[in-house]
């Protein structure tokens, strides 16, 4: 066991800081935490561009598809430093959900066809998993794709699609078989966001943002060779790319670099004259935050090491998602408390950069309103521990 | 001992429910909320006549002389119904201090002015930098003959761009955060030098950042001694945090009853989600939290006027906002996705309770000031 | 609503004061918490004795039967003093468990014959409810009783009977009929635990006392008017045990006195020099303990008005269970706690009344895991919520 | 970075598990712990035959120049097995500190006698009324000719009835709680003047209350500079706490895969108990805890040697004292009525995770340490 890095680690971080630095005076404007909710497409496309450039869109690729080759520890830098400078986060529909289901399941023409402009970021995919009948209960879709010589006719309605008003192409669960047990009617299908018959309605959450939709398909036409894999195989595909979604779902990086702007926070807040990180009751909420996700960084750090020795990322990968997201919450509630009184204020309501109270209170009820969404979504944290209780505890 | 509501008690009870279920259902609510003005000027006058606001008013002074349990009535089902308008700032504040501390003619001024609905008062206390500290004043009052003239800033005004009326605290001597040499006043919000930055809050109603640039206040709308206003204002608070813990009861109660109701229809692998012990348990934790909120509530507001006012009063503080973290966190949980949306009422009673938590001083301020007392 | 006490009931506070303060001297030895799980027959029945002659030892019964015909109001005082003067607590399996079964179901020669040694304390009595296969699921025990004439004849076990090294009686809880629902073929039976064929075998607890026991019945003759009530109706009676042991269950009242005794350790214990009390995190702990007590007392206080009011104890009261043990719990955790590295002697290992270090620490370790069993006895905890569930939420 | 065990400390794991398996089960413990020695003799020398006292130690000392992490290997499986034997303070805290300031001749005679088990070391660093802090002593040493005169009080000095040799800390100098002025002394168990009350701690090991008086010390058992100890000290008791968080984690993992195990087999309602959602859950946030206690383990072990040690370790004894706790609590809970019992080995993993959280500082003590470092 050792936790040190190698002096070519250290090189490969160097480089990474460096550019960095170099990119973030490019994009378009700050893209810290704050400003999330109200990103448009070109903010968040502005950072794919320049890492598509340098090669390192594609971490976990394998490198025939443009991967970068990378090490587990290498990964794990990279992350690091992005999450120090405040990048953008990449997102992650197409580069971390689909692609890895395309490169280990698509046909070789969808592979050629789709691929490259995932790495682009010609193509915005969004994710067509959740329906209103079925949140936790996925296995339970009504999505109907009909066949009809070489093409699908989709009709019905997926929900809670993440930036769906942004997107070209869809990745759709769909049920292609009515007739046996939920999981082995279900197929895989991609679909062109602009198919006559598509239409994507405005979901607004508890922060005022647009971050989610409901997508409608009225009879759209779906060429067949846009089925990933088998028909009625869809089960396999979609389970494969939620345990994958879930290694990511941690976030220690990130979480690390919200602790400081916390603490940042807590230090320009004042209470009687004392800075609040030096009051005994709001310092130990963060001490005790800290140690929570050092807990997690090291977990997730045992997680990578099984994968480096070529270990498939197991059940256990479920703690990821659910400690990961109760710190994350955590997070944004103590923000929240720390601002006092500036927790009122709705920022929307005060048109665009605008806000009234210390910078740093901007948007921090929101995004404690916002966060909540973390312990439901991706599989909520209560279907994380249905899977603990089953696949590892043998419940 | 005695832990009965008055017939009158339940009879008011049952006409602010029936008022509001009829007149102030959640979608009306979302409809004024989002308008220009924020709300809907007649609910204010229709609680005047239903004789809500002259409720624990004096009855010399048009005040119908109800108890703090009349109050912790109508909060309760205000708290059911999201209510916006700043009957605590109005009624509980600014009438509970000037009852108690104004002179004949500011009560026969003011109190009937309150009562009739009149006047709508936003309590301007906060200031940046001063966080729970009803003494970290920076605003200055300073006496210039028959007048004082104000200075400063105020921050998170609830309500200020409705209010005619600002009740607020400023220094007039001492240094920063001395108890003594704070004073109060009412000032009038259209007066010269004030100026309003108005915002909507996340909760749905409304409040601005008020500015005060040589504000003459004549010397008769000083509420009580120059410099003693402190003791008058930290009582005014706890009754006021009296009333928005029996507020946010009533928030609890609308949050317990939809996640059961709603985990009674929302089906999952074939099954209602009520169905899932898990979630059971957690409902059942959610019922618990409700009982003790409900208890300590009308604990606090029984011990008002005893010597355990502060000691109670912080009690009731934390454990309602723990209590409504737990309960809204949960609710929004068990809502699943649905629990997200700003369509749903459920995400808007998590958020007024998340701001009653921030409002007079959150939990750890209380649990400091608990052990102090 | 008012929370002030009237003349009259302050006068009774100060009878109960009185008879209290006259009556502590005669008590065999110190009874406070400490010494609790050391406790002798004759150190329980001491206090008991001296209530009797004063006519106080049943404050719950109605008059005709012994009772005081105290208000609630009364009983909520003289409880109140007797907990703050630590008076031990009034064993109650006769007076609170089998009383009110008797003088609401019992025939009038089980109530003449019984209901006054209760009183008197010449009879002892211990509960067999429970049984080593059914712990929360209690209607699922098996203690056979077999009718022959005027005679039943018992067989098979019961569990963690409390004090039954004491006891002079037990009442049980058998199976009358294993051929139907298992709630309807269960009888209530009194056993006189110096039949021949009863024999008792101690468990040993955590904190090494022996508390509770096993008890074995080998064809035990137990004369048939000893049934309570009807035959195969004991469930009926065994519920309205059980909702009665749940009212009482919150204890505020010990437990107020017990957090003045955490605080005395509090004061006592240095921390850095400081008195521990005076620590932010302590007195965060301590203030949150009370906060949560004070709570549950007018929680309490709500249900027993509705008692007076005529009305009867519901399933809420599971919460005064639920919270009550928490509470406790929680207090003698914190005790453990606060003594710091004098929670490692086990005095049990120096034998009577001989411990190391400060006063205080005695026992703090060995009450905080012996009371770890109050959220599972009485109904554990999760059964508490099942029964909100159920009955309050109708789940 | 690297998270592998060698295969080495794979064999290591595996030879200690497969003694304890065989020699030390819990009705074997239940025995001699409750024996008139609260041991069985043969285990130390057996640890001794294994390596495992030598393990960690120097190699030119009798050693077998293991790393930190060979240690946690160790103590993971005396966690799971209860270990009672003093290995933390004999060659943890003792066999750290001789090596890392002793001199060559202490060197030469302790730390081979430690590797052989020629000796059994208690640490005797408590005293009433100094709580967690380890320079808080009244213990004191004056400097006399060539010897040290101890005089003072030590509290619950574990182990201290099997040892032959208390490592004591006493003030050479310095008001009672200063750090510079603490000196570290290896005392003789039998000198004159030393009084020792024996008795049982409550998980299973033996404790002393020991008494200095006027007790003679060589100058040359003082190890490393007279009044510069406390440094040795703070480093050897975080060395300590990180071998004991792997106790601790080996604690966890048993009484998780017990009570998942009980689950299985225990019937209530017409099903197994782990058929219950709300059990279910509850054992998937102890597994929860469990993993994380590994990692904050491991990276308490890993960065024993780094800038970052104290943050570190305070971190680790935070977490593993709150997990421990919750696993602890939990793990009884499931288990029921036979959960509380003396017979079944659950409640004594619970016992000693609290005496863990206890030892060194417990979770307040640390989170203070963790935010002040």
């Amino acid at each position: 066991m050792d936790l040190s890095f190698s002096p070519e680690e250290e090189d490969f971080r160097a480089e990474v800081r460096a550019c960095v630095a170099e990119s973030k005076p490019k994009l378009p404007r700050a893209m810290g935490a704050p400003e999330a909710a109200t990103r448009t497409r070109d903010d968040y496309m502005a950072w794919h561009r320049l890492l598509y450039k340098k090669g390192w869109i594609a971490p976990h690729w394998p490198k025939e598809y443009g991967g970068t080759g990378w090490s587990v520890t290498q990964r794990y830098i990279f992350n690091e430093e992005c999450a120090r400078a405040e990048m953008p986060p990449v997102v992650i529909f197409g580069l971390n959900m689909l692609g890895p289901v395309l490169y280990t399941f698509g046909s070789e023409a969808q592979k050629k066809r789709f691929l490259p402009r995932i790495l682009s970021g010609e193509d915005w995919w969004c994710q067509g998993y959740y329906e209103p009948g079925s949140g936790s209960d996925l296995a339970s879709l009504r999505l109907r794709a009909v066949r009809e010589g070489d093409h699908y006719f989709v009709n019905g309605q997926k929900t809670w699609t993440t930036l769906a008003q942004y997107a070209d192409w869809i990745f759709c669960l769909v049920r292609t078989n009515p007739d046996v047990k939920p999981q082995e009617g279900i197929s895989f299908l991609l679909i062109d966001m602009k198919s006559p018959g598509v239409s994507v309605k405005p979901i607004i959450v508890l922060d005022g943002a647009r971050e989610v939709n409901e997508v409608f398909f009225d009879n759209v036409k779906v060429p067949a060779d846009q089925r990933v894999g088998e028909e009625n195989k869809g089960w396999t595909y979609a389970k494969f790319l939620l345990v994958n979604e879930r290694t990511g779902i941690a976030n220690t990086a990130r979480s690390k670099q919200a602790v400081v702007r916390l603490k940042e926070i807590a230090r320009a807040e004042q209470d009687d004259g004392v800075p609040l990180i030096e009051t005994p009751d709001f310092a130990r909420k963060i001490a005790e935050l800290e140690i929570e996700l050092a807990a997690l960084e090291f977990t997730e750090l045992r997680t990578l090491a099984a994968e480096a020795r070529g270990e498939m990322a197991g059940p256990e990968s479920s703690i990821l998602k659910i400690r990961g997201t109760e710190i994350q919450q955590r997070i944004t509630e103590l923000a929240e408390e720390a601002v006092g009184y500036y927790a009122f204020p709705y920022e929307r309501g005060l048109g665009a950069n605008d806000y009234v109270g210390p910078d740093y209170a901007l948007g921090a009820a929101g995004r404690y309103f916002n966060m909540r969404k973390a312990s439901i979504y991706g599989g909520s944290n209560e279907i994380q521990r249905n899977i603990i209780v089953k696949a590892v505890l043998g419940l | 001992m005695d832990f009965s509501y008055t017939e009158e008690q339940t009879l008011l009870r049952n006409s602010v429910a029936g008022y509001l279920a009829d007149k102030y259902g959640f979608e009306a609510w979302r409809k004024f909320t989002r308008g220009d003005d924020g709300r809907d000027p007649v609910h204010w006058k229709q609680f005047a006549e239903l004789g809500l606001l002259a409720a624990p008013l004096p009855e010399v002074y048009g005040g119908l002389g109800g108890s703090v349990i009349d109050a912790s009535v109508i909060l309760e089902e205000f708290g059911k119904a999201l209510v916006v308008e700043p009957y605590v700032p109005t009624v509980i504040v600014a009438g509970g201090l000037i009852a108690r501390a104004g002179t004949e003619a500011q009560n026969q001024e003011w109190l009937n002015r309150i009562a009739t609905g009149d006047t709508m008062i936003s309590f301007a206390f906060a200031e940046q930098g001063g966080r729970y500290n009803l003494a970290d004043l920076q605003t200055t009052a300073k006496k210039q003959g028959t007048s004082y003239m104000l200075n400063g800033q105020k921050a998170v005004a609830i309500a200020a761009p409705w209010a005619d009326t600002l009740l607020v605290t400023a220094r007039t001597a001492g240094g920063r955060r001395d108890e003594k040499g704070v004073g109060v006043f009412l000032v009038d919000k259209n007066a010269k030098g004030v100026a309003a930055r108005d915002y909507p809050t996340v909760d749905g109603a409304r409040a601005s950042e008020i500015a005060f640039e040589n504000v003459e206040v004549p010397a008769e709308r000083l509420i009580g001694p120059a410099d003693g206003g402190f003791a008058l204002v930290d009582q005014a608070v706890d009754e006021a945090i009296a009333a928005h813990c029996a507020e946010a009861v009533g928030c609890m109660k609308v949050l317990l009853a939809a996640t059961v109701e709603y985990s009674k229809t929302r089906k999952q692998f074939g099954q209602p989600i009520g169905k899932f012990q898990a979630l059971q348990h957690r409902m059942a934790d959610m019922f618990v939290h409700v009982e003790q909120s409900v208890s300590i509530a009308l604990m606090a507001a029984l011990k008002l006027g005893g010597p355990e006012r502060r000691k109670s009063v912080s009690a009731a503080k934390v454990q309602i906002g723990k209590s409504g973290r737990f309960v809204g966190q949960q609710a929004i949980q068990i809502h699943g996705g649905m629990g997200m949306t700003d369509e749903l009422s459920v995400g808007h009673y998590f958020k007024r309770l998340t701001m009653i938590d921030a409002l007079y001083g959150n939990v750890d301020h209380h649990l400091k000031r608990y052990a102090a007392s």
